[in-house]
């Protein structure tokens, strides 16, 4: 059964960058900010959203034939439930320390915007081979946004990256940016530079 | 006086010193989606205010009742099909998915209830109903609740249908309160200057940052309530 | 109907402003007459209201005082020849506030009143202050209305309209309006000196055109000598006099209501809607001498002055003369001279083209200098409240002005930006010198199509 | 639009100009005479400043203010291409407040990085002077307080060695903490412990009269806020809490005054109408003290102003003044 | 789409049944799998800190009781005889709820060391109350009567001082209130069940 739409290899080009869920379309905005104060739970979290996302995706698309419309976020809710349960199981059994610092970010899984929207305009379209590399170059991208934030906010809040010492001892933390209100302001500027950087690239092509 | 110094504990937590959105991050889509407009921003946060009551309400009764281990009612089904089994039966591998339809049906419901009997009101925030079913605040409201239920350290510390509705009511309060001042600001910055590719989002998570600043003022304002009122 | 909000009558109104008033230039010159022109050009539209058509004809001969144009409609006032002479061929002017306007050119021919003999004719002699009961309402609005009287405080709004009786809104107070609040001007201070009689008479009989029972005449504080004038005419008239505080915009009528009445005039009505009609000191003299001599309205008096003209002067001059030969009779334009404006400092419009015609309501030329204009270059509004502190109608100027800069129109709407009466004294105090006024008018204009 | 006019032919020809009404302004209102008003303002409070803290204040005020001015050019002229704003002194403004907002133990680099905090995330992000919706210098302030709490809190005044005054505990951690009686002498005069420009009641009080009477700053914004805060102190010595505070103690200990006259008064960051300023005064007073006798920290100053300028826009909404004669009807 | 396929409306709730079956049998299989391995990782949490808290004794052999409606932890040795107890407290701290748990000796007179379970504090500030060499060391050794106290100078181990943490006075005095209050709250517990001081 042919599918429309772009191919597979499209799919997963564009969700890295240029349809960045974090930065071009602002999905997923709530754990961006909530768990990248360091980058291990950044990169875990990006685990479990990835985890969830291409499982999702897989079945939707497998489904994408024999469900009625009506039916359908209904059963996309009940299966992103699921895995988002297993994958919450998952951690606490093997990455338990993990898990308590993620706290209620993984079951918020369940509610990111991001793999409902894929599951909407990717997967109950296209076949399973095309909804996987979508879900694959997502979740990358989803993974990158989030890298950014923590490497951003580790660094300058912790003087280290992945728990490894970057900056010197003498560098004094900037409390402020394994906070709250320095994930609220890092997230903003990297937006304004990502706007700014795409802006100044559109109109050198012009 | 104990009673209402908890209260008064859970209810500040909530609403101020860990804001839903400027502490937790969640219900960030809605804050930066719907805070153009003081209006609709306002209606959003009372919508906001409903539902997680409403959910607050059903997700505490079924947690409680049902998927706790050792529920009552859990229990005695267990009894009946199993009778003299010491087991504790354990359901809480359903909340996350309880949760989600308790958030679906109760939207729809309020929706339905409204759309009926009170035209008016939904008229003003019945257009925001839809939005609020993937709302991470809902979610995140009976998340905590669970927690408070699963994973208190003593039969004591479990909250009751009480608490559970106070800590919900108050967040949905701290989320209009933050929507609505984002959304001041915002009509504001229409008519300023603000450099091209902060614009948007970017702005808007700018000022959030800011907010956080100013209500990390607020930090033990809780545990000055509490000292006061147990005095 | 609505109901009147009456507060205790303090003798000024909130806010408001007190710019430096510069009387000094041209306030000890008594009024002079100019010399006879060579030339009029009479705008047909000199006020509010349905333009007039001409009635003569290109080479018509006219006597000074004669009709040239009119108009059935009933909001509108017939204009007059100042002089004796031919008409000659229709023109078009630009009056200073931007209106294209047919005027009717006459040119000098044959013998002209000079000097005293004009002054005599128009403001000289005897005005009786007593007996004045044999002119029936009827016929004083009849005698208004073919005089061509219109305000000449500034608005131009044909005066017969507002001395028609109306029996769903009586009057009970006509208030004689001899503020003169705009820094510089002193013509309406001079006409109280020279002419109070004429003043008081034109005001009873406006009084009882309308049914007002009380007549009450408002000067700032700041004209001694015009307070005392009045007084001692108005004594044994029943004309009260009431001495203001000097303070700006004391003369625009919800503010001068304010301070001698204690009533609000609704925003968006009239004075009417509160039993109080306003007229201009020059009005109430021109009323005078329309329904006691006959005259219509053809001369005015007005302040010629700043420190941009060589001799600042009060003058009596016939309308439809152009501002450049005015300029001239002061002694020209100063090398520094950068604005000509048409009336006050804060309200009056600036004029590029001296050829531009005088009409009934222009109140003053007047001619400043770099520094009087110069302000600082505009910078970012710092929200410092001063605008709104200065405001007399309690806006917010600097709100509706950004509303209006960012086509906001529904922002400039929910600021009340349609009350605003563009006085000026926001912009005047503004630290960040934004063109307030100028951005309010563009709100209120998108508002009010 | 310029035209030469006619004018007799002996005599030169002046160049006659168009413009809107009014033509006249008053030229000694400008946005610099505003900020310079403030820094005179301050004059009292810098002496004393440098008085109890001798060339501490003078390095950390200096650091500050030309650090505002370094990152206002910086931001604001090179980065968005903006006209140079530095002559409004506005950014030496910010500069000067933020500073004497500090400890004087604070180490370089807390100025440096409060400074571009207070401009940068302050004000340029909002579009310059006069857009900013919260005040630069406490900005600034709560960025370097929340990242380098250990050298800002309360720790950070009390040093041993140094200065003579600096061995005792701020005012209000005092009164807090310790059990002993403070006396209020030193508050007025400003021979106590406490951030460069906060110690002394009496400058604060000469420096914010002149700024009352120039009307540069609007009384209704002090008098409102410490009224608050002596109803508020009042109920909680009555309820007894924090019995070594009195009313007193609250008005002079800690930064009120200054917050009150210099910070709160900020034209930009609150409110237009004067029923607008009341409220902000008022809540600002109120968060103050919720601040000081509830939360975790000595002063609430600094957050209660951010918090009360967050509201401002929605307090700007709600008193939105009737014009005189009520509001424009509508049309039919 | 096929139309067809999906206008079967009993079709259609069969496939959704199947599903929730399926997604039923997974979560099953998870809870089988996994539950006995989380159920160890939350024991371990408090268990596992028992040899540190209690010289002497073991997490294996340690085990829950309820006394008198409190929970706490009997601490023992490798052969099971009783060494001292567990006791979980919690209190509000600056940020959030602190929980801890206060290692005693077995007749209660001894503090034996102290591990913080859960904490929000500020990073790099309050957030040092779980540090042993910064901060929990102090309560080692410490005599439960009188209540410790917390000052600003370094004090002499084991003399019923704490040193607050530079900058965060009320982290620590927060700690050691809720150390002093779950003491204060277990002695009298212990003292009214004779029974439970037996041990072994
Ligand atoms: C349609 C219309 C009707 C008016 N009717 C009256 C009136 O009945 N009585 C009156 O005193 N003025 C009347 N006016 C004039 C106003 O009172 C007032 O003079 C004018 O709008 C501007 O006022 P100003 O001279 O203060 O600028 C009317 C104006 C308009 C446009
Ligand atoms: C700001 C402002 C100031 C005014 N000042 C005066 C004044 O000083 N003297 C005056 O006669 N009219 C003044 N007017 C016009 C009056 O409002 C009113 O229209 C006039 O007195 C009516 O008289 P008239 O119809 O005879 O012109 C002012 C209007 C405005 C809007
Ligand atoms: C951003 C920030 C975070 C803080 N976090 C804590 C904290 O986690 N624990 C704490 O006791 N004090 C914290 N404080 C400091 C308190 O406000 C208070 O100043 C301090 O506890 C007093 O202790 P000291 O006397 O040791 O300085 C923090 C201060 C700031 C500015
Ligand atoms: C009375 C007054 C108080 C001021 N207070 C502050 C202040 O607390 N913080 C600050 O950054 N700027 C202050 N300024 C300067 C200026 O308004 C401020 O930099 C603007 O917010 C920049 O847009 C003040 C200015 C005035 C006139
Ligand atoms: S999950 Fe919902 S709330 Fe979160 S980013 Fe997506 S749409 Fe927004
Ligand atoms: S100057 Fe203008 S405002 Fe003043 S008196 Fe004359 S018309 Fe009225
Ligand atoms: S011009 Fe308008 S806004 Fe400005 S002060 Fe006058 S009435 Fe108020
Ligand atoms: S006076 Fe000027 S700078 Fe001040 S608020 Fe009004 S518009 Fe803004
Ligand atoms: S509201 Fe939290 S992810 Fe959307």
């Amino acid at each position: 059964m042919p599918s429309k739409g772009p191919t597979a290899t499209e799919r997963f080009i564009n969700g890295i960058i240029p349809e960045n869920p974090l930065y071009r379309n602002l999905l997923g905005l709530c754990p961006a900010l909530a768990v990248t104060n360091g980058m291990k739970p950044a990169l875990t979290m990006a685990g479990a959203t990835a985890f969830v996302l291409i499982c999702a995706n897989v079945i939707t698309s497998l489904l994408r034939n024999v469900l009625k419309p009506h039916l359908r976020i209904l059963v996309f809710t009940l299966t992103i439930a699921t895995f988002v349960t297993i994958a919450d199981r998952f951690l606490q059994a093997f990455m338990y320390d993990m898990s308590k610092i993620l706290g209620p970010y993984v079951p918020l899984i369940i509610v990111n915007c991001m793999i409902i929207s894929r599951c909407e305009v990717c997967a109950s379209k296209q076949s399973v081979g095309v909804a996987f590399s979508d879900a694959v170059g997502v979740s990358l991208g989803f993974c990158l946004g989030l890298a950014s934030i923590a490497t951003v906010r580790e660094i300058l809040g912790s003087g280290t990256w992945l728990e490894l010492r970057v900056l010197p001892e003498a560098w004094p933390n900037w409390g402020i940016m394994v906070l709250p209100p320095g994930a609220f302001l890092t997230l903003g500027l990297l937006l304004g530079g990502w706007n700014w950087y795409n802006a100044r690239r559109e109109a050198k092509a012009s | 006086m104990e009673y209402i110094a908890s209260i008064v504990l859970i209810s500040v937590g909530a609403a101020l010193i860990n804001n839903f959105v400027l502490h937790y991050f969640v219900g960030i889509c809605p804050f930066v989606g719907v805070s153009r407009r003081v209006e609709m921003a306002f209606g959003m946060g009372c919508a906001v205010t409903f539902v997680i009551s409403i959910a607050a309400f059903l997700s505490w009764t079924f947690t409680y009742f049902v998927t706790r281990p050792g529920a009552p009612v859990t229990s005695w089904i267990w009894g009946m099909v199993n009778p003299g089994s010491e087991a504790v039966v354990d359901l809480s591998i359903l909340n996350y998915i309880i949760y989600i339809f308790v958030i679906a049906s109760s939207v729809q419901f309020v929706e339905m209830y409204l759309r009926k009997f009170f035209p008016a009101l939904f008229k003003a925030f019945g257009i925001f109903l839809p939005l609020i079913t993937t709302n991470c605040a809902i979610l995140f409201g009976c998340l905590e609740i669970m927690k408070h239920i699963t994973g208190a350290s003593s039969p004591a510390e479990m909250w009751g249908l009480d608490k559970a509705l106070v800590f919900a009511v108050s967040g949905g309060i701290g989320f209009a309160i933050a929507i609505t001042m984002m959304a001041g600001i915002r009509e504001e910055l229409d008519l300023c200057d603000v450099p091209k590719p902060l614009e948007g989002a970017g702005i808007t998570l700018l000022v959030a940052g800011i907010m956080a600043m100013a209500f990390m003022g607020f930090t033990g304002v809780d545990r000055g309530l509490e000292a006061l009122l147990l005095k | 109907m609505r109901t009147t909000t009456t507060h205790a009558a303090k003798l000024t109104f909130p806010r408001g402003i007190h710019p430096p008033e510069h009387k000094e230039l041209a306030e000890t010159r008594s009024i002079e007459v100019i010399a006879t022109p060579k030339k009029v050009a009479v705008p047909l539209l000199q006020h509010l209201g349905a333009p007039c058509e001409a009635v003569v004809k290109t080479r018509d001969m006219v006597e000074a005082g004669a009709v040239l144009g009119s108009s059935d409609a009933f909001i509108s006032a017939p204009v007059h020849s100042p002089i004796a002479g031919k008409v000659i061929k229709a023109g078009v002017c630009t009056l200073p506030n931007g209106r294209h306007v047919p005027t009717v050119p006459v040119k000098a021919d044959g013998d002209q009143l000079e000097g005293d003999a004009v002054w005599d004719a128009v403001f000289g002699g005897d005005w009786p202050t007593s007996g004045l009961d044999a002119h029936t309402p009827e016929a004083i609005v009849q005698a208004v209305r073919d005089a061509g009287i219109v305000g000449m405080g500034g608005a131009a709004f044909p005066t017969h309209v507002k001395l028609t009786r109306n029996d769903a809104k009586p009057i009970d107070t006509l208030m004689i309006n001899g503020c003169e609040c705009e820094p510089y001007l002193t013509a309406d201070d001079r006409l109280m000196r020279e002419a109070s009689a004429a003043i008081i008479a034109g005001a009873i009989l406006a009084a009882r055109a309308a049914g007002a029972e009380r007549v009450m005449i408002g000067i700032e504080a700041n004209k001694p000598e015009a307070l005392e004038a009045m007084t001692s005419a108005a004594a044994g008239t029943g004309v009260e006099v009431v001495k203001v505080k000097t303070k700006y915009p004391q003369g625009g009528e919800k503010q001068l209501i304010m301070a001698t009445l204690g009533r609000v005039v609704p925003t968006g009505g009239l004075p009417l809607d509160i039993g109080v009609v306003v007229s201009n000191v020059a009005t109430s003299a021109a009323i005078a001498g329309a329904v006691l001599r006959g005259r219509p309205l053809t001369h005015r008096v007005l302040t010629v002055t700043g420190k941009g003209i060589a001799e600042p002067k009060n003058l009596l001059v016939p309308i439809g003369i152009s501002y450049g030969e005015i300029v001239d009779a002061c002694g020209g334009l100063t090398p520094d001279a950068v604005r000509v404006v048409a009336g006050g400092p804060m309200m009056g419009f600036s004029i590029g083209n001296l050829e531009t015609p005088i009409t009934k309501g222009s109140s003053g030329v007047l001619v400043l200098t770099r520094p009087e204009v110069d302000r600082a270059p505009e910078t970012n509004c710092v929200r410092c409240g001063r605008c709104v502190d200065a405001c007399p109608l309690n806006l917010v100027p600097t709100k509706i002005a950004l509303a209006s800069r960012h086509g906001d129109w529904e922002l400039a709407k929910k600021y009340h930006a349609l009350a605003c009466m563009e006085c000026g004294c926001c912009a005047h105090q503004c630290p960040a010198s934004i063109p307030l006024v100028q951005l309010i008018r563009v709100g209120k204009a998108a508002l009010s199509v | 639009m310029a035209e030469q006019t006619p004018t007799p032919a002996e005599t030169p020809k002046p160049t006659i100009e168009v413009a809107p009404s009014p033509h006249l302004s008053n030229t000694h209102l400008t946005t610099r005479r505003m900020m310079l008003d403030v820094i005179i303002a301050l004059v009292p409070v810098l002496i004393m400043a440098v008085w109890v803290f001798t060339w501490y204040a003078v390095l950390q005020v200096g650091l500050c203010v030309l650090s505002c001015m370094a990152a206002e050019y910086l931001l604001a002229c090179r980065l968005r291409g903006r006209p140079s704003s530095l002559g409004d002194l506005s950014a030496a403004v910010t500069g000067v407040i933020l500073g004497l907002s500090l400890p004087w133990s604070a180490p370089w680099y807390v100025a440096v990085i409060a400074s571009f905090a207070a401009i940068g995330l302050g004000k340029v992000v909002f579009g310059g002077v006069g857009m900013n919706i919260f005040n630069p210098a406490m900005v600034g302030r709560a960025f370097v307080m929340i990242s380098f709490s250990v050298v800002l809190g309360s720790g950070a005044y009390v040093m041993t060695g140094g200065l003579e005054v600096v061995s005792q505990a701020t005012p209000l951690t005092a009164g807090k903490m310790e059990a002993a009686v403070i006396e209020l002498w030193p508050l007025f005069v400003g021979n106590v412990n406490g951030s460069l420009g906060e110690t002394s009641a009496i400058a604060c009080l000469l420096g914010g009269i002149f700024l009352l009477v120039r009307r540069t700053a609007s009384w209704e914004i002090p008098v409102s806020l410490i009224a608050t805060v002596v109803v508020l102190a009042a109920g909680a010595q009555l309820a007894g809490v924090y019995p070594n505070l009195t009313v007193a103690h609250h008005l002079l200990g800690g930064s009120l005054l200054f917050g009150a006259f210099f910070i709160a008064t900020d034209p930009v960051s609150s409110p237009m109408t004067v029923k607008g300023k009341f409220i902000f005064g008022a809540g600002t007073g109120a968060a103050i003290m919720v601040i000081r006798l509830f939360s975790g920290y000595p002063e609430g100053v600094m957050f209660a102003v951010l918090l009360m300028n967050g509201l401002v826009p929605l307090i700007n909404n709600w008193t939105v003044p009737v014009p005189f004669g009520g509001p424009v009807p509508e049309r039919k | 789409m096929t139309k067809d396929q999906s206008g079967n409306l009993l079709g259609q709730a069969w496939l959704v049944l199947c599903l929730s079956l399926a997604f039923g049998a997974a979560l099953a299989g998870v809870e089988i799998g996994l539950g006995p391995k989380i159920a160890e990782n939350k024991r371990n949490e408090t268990f596992g800190q028992i040899p540190s808290l209690v010289p002497g004794a073991a997490s294996e052999t340690s085990t829950e009781a309820v006394m008198d409606g409190m929970a706490v932890f009997e601490a023992r040795a490798e052969d099971g005889s009783q060494v001292g107890w567990v006791v979980p407290a919690g209190g509000q701290g600056f940020a959030d709820r602190i929980e801890i748990l206060v290692g005693l000796d077995l007749p209660a007179e001894r503090i034996t060391g102290i591990y913080v379970l859960a904490q929000k504090e500020t990073p790099g500030l309050g957030d040092f109350i779980t540090d042993e060499e910064r901060f929990r060391h102090w309560y080692r050794n410490q005599s439960t009567d009188p209540p410790l106290e917390v000052i600003k100078t370094e004090p002499q181990p084991g003399t019923g001082k704490i040193m607050a943490l530079t900058g965060a006075t009320i982290s620590s005095d927060a700690v050691t209130d809720i150390v002093n209050r779950s003491v204060a709250e277990f002695k009298v517990t212990l003292a009214g069940s004779p029974a439970a001081s037996g041990g072994a």
